[in-house]
């Protein structure tokens, strides 16, 4: 129960501390944000540690099913008298074949850590090179059929459609698809490079960046309204943590924060403390 | 220099190749690796590089303590929260029944309370900011300078607004005057003649309240131009058509910018 | 490769294909030929302009406001005497844009190696740290300033976006850097450091792909390089004739598409008519 | 007059802070005092509630859930009431993550409605999968071979031995997908990699700033309607008729954008208002 309590005042407080970045850079915010910096990279650390290398690495090279007293898994009992958390007896159950295929990402991971040497420096670019080819390869494909092909299907409307009205605000009609046909031509041909867009052309484009304003207007709209409802998350986290059962830690250190700041900003009304204007 | 850059820039090549060309091949082991492996090898890769990542942070903040530079106490803190962090994921589980590895996504563990009293508020608190970033930035750039940022706003407060509650109540009254003010603006950027755009708006305005009362309105239910329907038709079509052009655009970008990594015509990210 | 070596090469290639083609085409996946004809067609246009470029054949490529201004904005730290503040998008190298990103600081440090500014570029990904860090060092050693280049001026912070963002938002309020440039893949962070940038009065440039991050980046910076834009931008700052042929190859791809879709539109004119019955629609359907 | 000028000028360029403090108050008030706006459902929310009303009873739906803690006031109250809707329909509930904090979410939303609310047993009415590591490689482990990716659920139990596991094998036995989702890997891997490959009906809801991204797939036919936000949320409690945080959230929404709108308008005044004097000087 103890660690719920103090829990929620330590919620509470680093909740308080990044809020007051709004009024200024200061102290509060300061300890929150290199406190969140140093927690989340080690939290990361951890869980790609416990989510990739030991279930999908080390459960691809030595996985239970296959345990067997031979050479491969001796190497494996050694790993487990020096780690038995990490390497438990009888090898890895997380439901994998044996790949030793997986030595290949071993071996670039090794190699990355040992580019932390000045001398080793450009083994990290083994690792880089495969990361950035097979993003090349993976992402082509992805884009080019969900944001090209299948875009260029959507935008082929149907002219002869007996049962689609001229005009209707809210369902097909062909007036609405004749404005997403002109719009996305006309966009597509705003980000030509090869033209200078002037005359005519210039004509064509600036109905193009018509269309994307009103695209970035829409988004906008659609955003304040999400991040709306985020800070009404916030709100409803302190409110509850205003809670008798934990000794209403939202008052308490809304109150102590609120003065510490007024107190520094009035003394310190001189110097040249960095202020967010 | 082979070792350096002629076999690093062949990797991108064979390995951009297999995962292109491997989702035409119907073969088990290519289709394995292009639809499994390729992106497994890669979140193994990076789960090794991240070490190197915390090793670079603690080397940066012991640097700023050691050196006394300015802001070094707070250093303190972050190599304090790294090491708990750290602790918390490999030294002390917190909750004996459970298994290593399960340990960071089960309950009653000091992971888990990292993550439910540290972790989640501190990263709801830092998204939240953006409430009121979003609030000042649109106060800020929905300025009427000219006509595409008249569309960027009107679009903008038109979802804003037809997208909560309130925005049903709005009458068509409101909407078309209002119409007929941001037309005046228009007019008034497009002609810069004080008559023409005095003379729209006092037309507009008996237009629309002779349609008003002829067609009978009512005050507080909207006649036509309902709002949300409104924002519903702007955010299915002409929003719809903008993002698309702008998603082509990306997708078109990505492909091209893919091939010359592959072919090796830009090779700049492993240095010249 | 010279030209005769690269038509014979090319005709080897497609020779061997159409002989595996009729050889009954074993192992291909065949509902994807859409795709296939696509990626090939496409790639025969990029590499067709730019070998045409490589032949020294002048392209004419249109002003993008936002990649002039980067020099500017490197000239106007140097005079203020603050540093310019890199971000290279929050993503891996998993993500092509952020390849782009990195190679865009490749010109950058090349910039900052000239003009002698402090450069700082704080990132989210190890292995980003370590590409970045090789390709500033290669910057600063082409501009014949090795002595100026340290490895700490590319440095990890956190793996987590939002914790990443309120480190960013430190060394911005307290660093004051005069320029912020954000080049690579963001999510919602990309307003918090938007507005910080804004509210220090600093010069901000932002080109990335995230289609969702455009709108703020518009608002908020005082240049922003578009989705495609911000891929073109390798071709502009190094005007290498292979890059800017590439982009002119974009632009003929773009034709090819305004072509599809104006030409997919008749052709199910014709179809809902009766008057064919090739369906361009399941054509078009990649399963 | 005059007076009124300088005031709506300095509203033109008044400090940012003034707004910050406005925004907070006015999202706050509403939480204490509740003005209880009623609440219309737009198309693409009944769009949802359609699809998955008009799912046969007892059919297999796969839940998923990409939402982490910032994004769950937007996102956890659409799950809940879809849940709800989907156990007041009689169907088989199958949750799995892409996002490792999902899980903790996800089972809390379980253990509210299915347990509960609706005292259904574990394992026959309801299954939490859970999380697995690889983003769109889970997605098209699923599509692929299920088993192969899930050999145990998020509590250790072995698949073979959970009842309703019974003839699930591939994405394709799967009558219905509903995506939680709040960015990468999310609602896009979805249909990128199992919807458009499968033709398994699916709809989704996203935070209110992915829809712009998702929009296209919605119109292209390839998605069944989206819930946008919390709006969407308060719309879908609306329909099924159990009000929750969604509904609560939505007073204080719709008066923080009447401020915004406000502010924007204002900024515009003092805008012009000092362009003319700009030029007159």
């Amino acid at each position: 129960m103890f660690g719920e309590i103090f829990g929620a005042w330590v919620a509470v407080f680093l909740t308080f501390a990044i809020f007051s970045f709004l009024y200024k850079d200061n102290p509060f915010y300061k300890i929150a944000e290199h406190i969140f910096v140093g927690v989340s990279a080690g939290y990361w650390t951890s869980m790609f540690f416990w989510t990739q290398i030991q279930p999908n690495l080390f459960g691809r090279l030595w996985p239970s099913t296959h345990y067997s007293d031979g050479i491969w898994y001796g190497v494996y009992d050694l790993f487990g008298f020096i780690s038995s958390s990490i390497f438990p007896a009888g090898g890895i159950d997380k439901g994998h074949e044996l790949h030793f295929s997986y030595l290949i990402p071993f071996a670039l991971g090794i190699m990355m850590l040992l580019s932390l040497f000045k001398k080793l420096n450009w083994f990290a670019r083994w690792g880089i090179a495969y990361t950035v080819g097979m993003a090349a390869g993976l992402r082509a494909y992805g884009f080019l059929n969900s944001n090209v092909i299948l875009q260029i299907k959507g935008t082929i409307i149907p002219l002869l459609d007996p049962d689609l009205p001229f005009f209707s605000l809210l369902g097909d009609s062909h007036f609405n698809n004749l404005v997403i046909l002109v719009g996305t031509v006309t966009g597509l041909l705003y980000f030509f490079f090869s033209k200078e867009q002037t005359g005519n052309f210039g004509k064509v484009t600036r109905v193009g960046i018509y269309f994307l304003m009103i695209s970035f207007g829409a988004s906008f709209g659609f955003a304040v309204m999400g991040r709306i409802s985020l800070l009404i998350g916030r709100f409803t986290d302190l409110i509850t943590y205003n809670d008798a059962s934990y000794h209403h830690a939202t008052i308490w250190v809304l109150v102590i924060m609120v003065a510490i700041l007024g107190y520094s900003t009035f003394t310190d009304k001189g110097n040249s403390e960095t202020d967010v204007s | 220099m082979l070792w350096k850059r002629q076999i690093p820039i062949l990797i991108v090549a064979v390995i951009g190749s297999i995962t292109l060309f491997g989702w035409f091949i119907n073969e088990p082991n290519i289709k394995s690796f292009v639809d499994d492996d390729a992106t497994q090898w890669f979140d193994i890769l990076a789960s090794f590089a991240i070490f190197l990542g915390g090793f670079n942070l603690l080397k940066m903040q012991l640097q700023k303590i050691f050196r006394r530079q300015r802001g070094w106490q707070y250093s303190i803190f972050a190599i304090a929260g790294f090491f708990l962090a750290i602790t918390a994921g490999f030294f002390y589980k917190g909750n004996p029944d459970v298994a290593w590895g399960t340990h960071v996504t089960a309950d009653g563990t000091l992971f888990k309370w990292i993550f439910t009293y540290m972790f989640a508020p501190l990263q709801a608190t830092m998204f939240a900011l953006l409430a009121f970033f979003v609030a000042s930035a649109s106060y800020r750039a929905f300025r009427i300078r000219n006509f595409e940022a008249t569309l960027l706003l009107v679009s903008g407060i038109i979802i804003m607004i037809g997208r909560v509650p309130l925005g049903s109540f709005i009458s068509s009254w409101f909407i078309l005057y209002l119409l007929v003010l941001i037309g005046g603006i228009t007019v008034n950027s497009f002609f810069k003649n004080k008559q023409y755009t005095a003379i729209f708006v006092i037309v507009g305005i008996i237009v629309v309240t002779a349609a008003g009362s002829s067609l009978g309105w009512p005050l507080d239910q909207p006649g036509i131009l309902y709002l949300p329907y409104l924002q519903e038709w702007i955010y299915k079509y002409p929003n719809v058509a903008g993002a698309r052009s702008i998603m082509m655009g990306i997708g078109m970008g990505i492909f091209a910018t893919s091939i010359r990594y592959i072919l090796g015509i830009e090779k700049s990210y492993i240095g010249e | 490769m010279n030209d005769r070596d690269f038509i014979i090469g090319a005709g080897g290639v497609t020779f061997s294909f159409l002989i595996y083609w009729f050889m009954g085409h074993p192992f291909f996946i065949i509902e994807r030929i859409v795709m296939f004809i696509a990626i090939m067609t496409f790639t025969g246009t990029l590499l067709f302009f730019i070998r045409k470029a490589r032949r020294g054949e002048e392209i004419f490529l249109r002003e993008i406001p936002g990649l002039k201004a980067v020099e500017e904005a490197v000239g106007r730290s140097t005079e203020m005497g603050k540093p310019v503040l890199f971000v290279p998008g929050i993503m891996d190298m998993d993500q092509v844009e952020t390849v782009a990103g990195v190679i865009v600081l490749g010109h950058v440090s090349k910039m900052t190696a000239r003009y002698e500014t402090t450069l700082n570029v704080p990132v989210s990904r190890a292995i980003v740290m370590k590409a970045a860090q090789d390709v500033c060092k290669e910057s600063y050693l082409m501009e014949g300033r090795p002595d100026m280049f340290h490895e700490d001026m590319v440095h990890y912070l956190t793996d987590e976006q939002f914790a990443y963002a309120a480190g960013v938002n430190g060394i911005m309020v307290r660093e004051k850097p005069a320029a912020c440039m954000y080049m690579g893949k963001f999510y919602a962070e990309s307003l918090i450091l938007a507005e910080t940038g804004n509210s220090i009065g600093a010069i901000q440039i932002a080109g990335t792909a995230s289609q969702a991050q455009i709108p703020f980046f518009v608002t908020a910076c005082d240049y922003t390089l578009i989705g495609e834009e911000f891929f073109a931008a390798s071709a502009y700052l190094s005007q290498r004739p292979e890059l800017i042929g590439g982009i002119k190859g974009q632009d003929m791809i773009k034709i090819i598409i305004i072509g599809m879709i104006i030409g997919g539109v008749v052709l199910r004119f014709l179809h809902d008519g009766g008057m064919i019955d090739f369906n361009i629609l399941e054509f078009l359907t990649v399963r | 007059m005059k007076f009124l000028t300088d005031l709506i000028l300095k509203m033109g360029t008044v400090d940012r802070r003034w707004i910050f403090l406005v925004i907070a108050l006015v999202v706050i008030i509403p939480l204490f005092f509740p003005l209880g706006l009623p609440i219309r459902a737009t198309a693409t929310t009944q769009y949802v509630y359609d699809t998955i009303d008009a799912l046969p009873h007892g059919s297999k739906v796969l839940v998923s859930c990409e939402y982490g803690p910032s994004t769950k006031p937007e996102i956890h109250p659409m799950v809940l009431s879809v849940m709800r809707h989907l156990f007041k329909n009689k169907h088989k509930v199958y949750v799995t993550c892409l996002w490792p904090d999902g899980q903790f979410l996800a089972s809390d939303a379980l253990n509210l409605v299915a347990r509960d609310e609706y005292g259904l047993t574990y394992g026959e009415d309801y299954v939490l999968l859970g999380f697995r590591p690889g983003n769109e490689a889970v997605v098209k482990g699923i599509v692929s071979d299920l088993r192969k990716l899930y050999t145990i659920d998020a509590k250790g139990t072995k698949i073979t031995e959970i009842p309703m596991m019974e003839g699930v094998n591939r994405f394709e036995d799967f009558d219905f997908l509903f995506s939680a989702s709040a960015g990468y890997p999310g609602t896009i891997e979805w249909v990128q990699y199992a919807v458009d490959p499968t033709n398994v009906p699916m709809s989704t809801g996203t935070t209110s700033i992915q829809v712009n991204d998702v929009m296209p797939y919605v119109s292209a036919g390839q998605i069944q309607g989206i819930l946008a936000g919390m709006p969407g949320a308060a719309e879908y409690e609306a329909l099924i008729g159990v009000p929750g945080i969604g509904t609560s959230g939505m007073d204080a929404q719709s008066i923080a954008h009447l401020v915004i709108v406000l502010f924007i308008v204002l900024g515009n005044i003092g805008y012009f208002i000092e362009r003319n004097r700009s030029k007159k000087y």
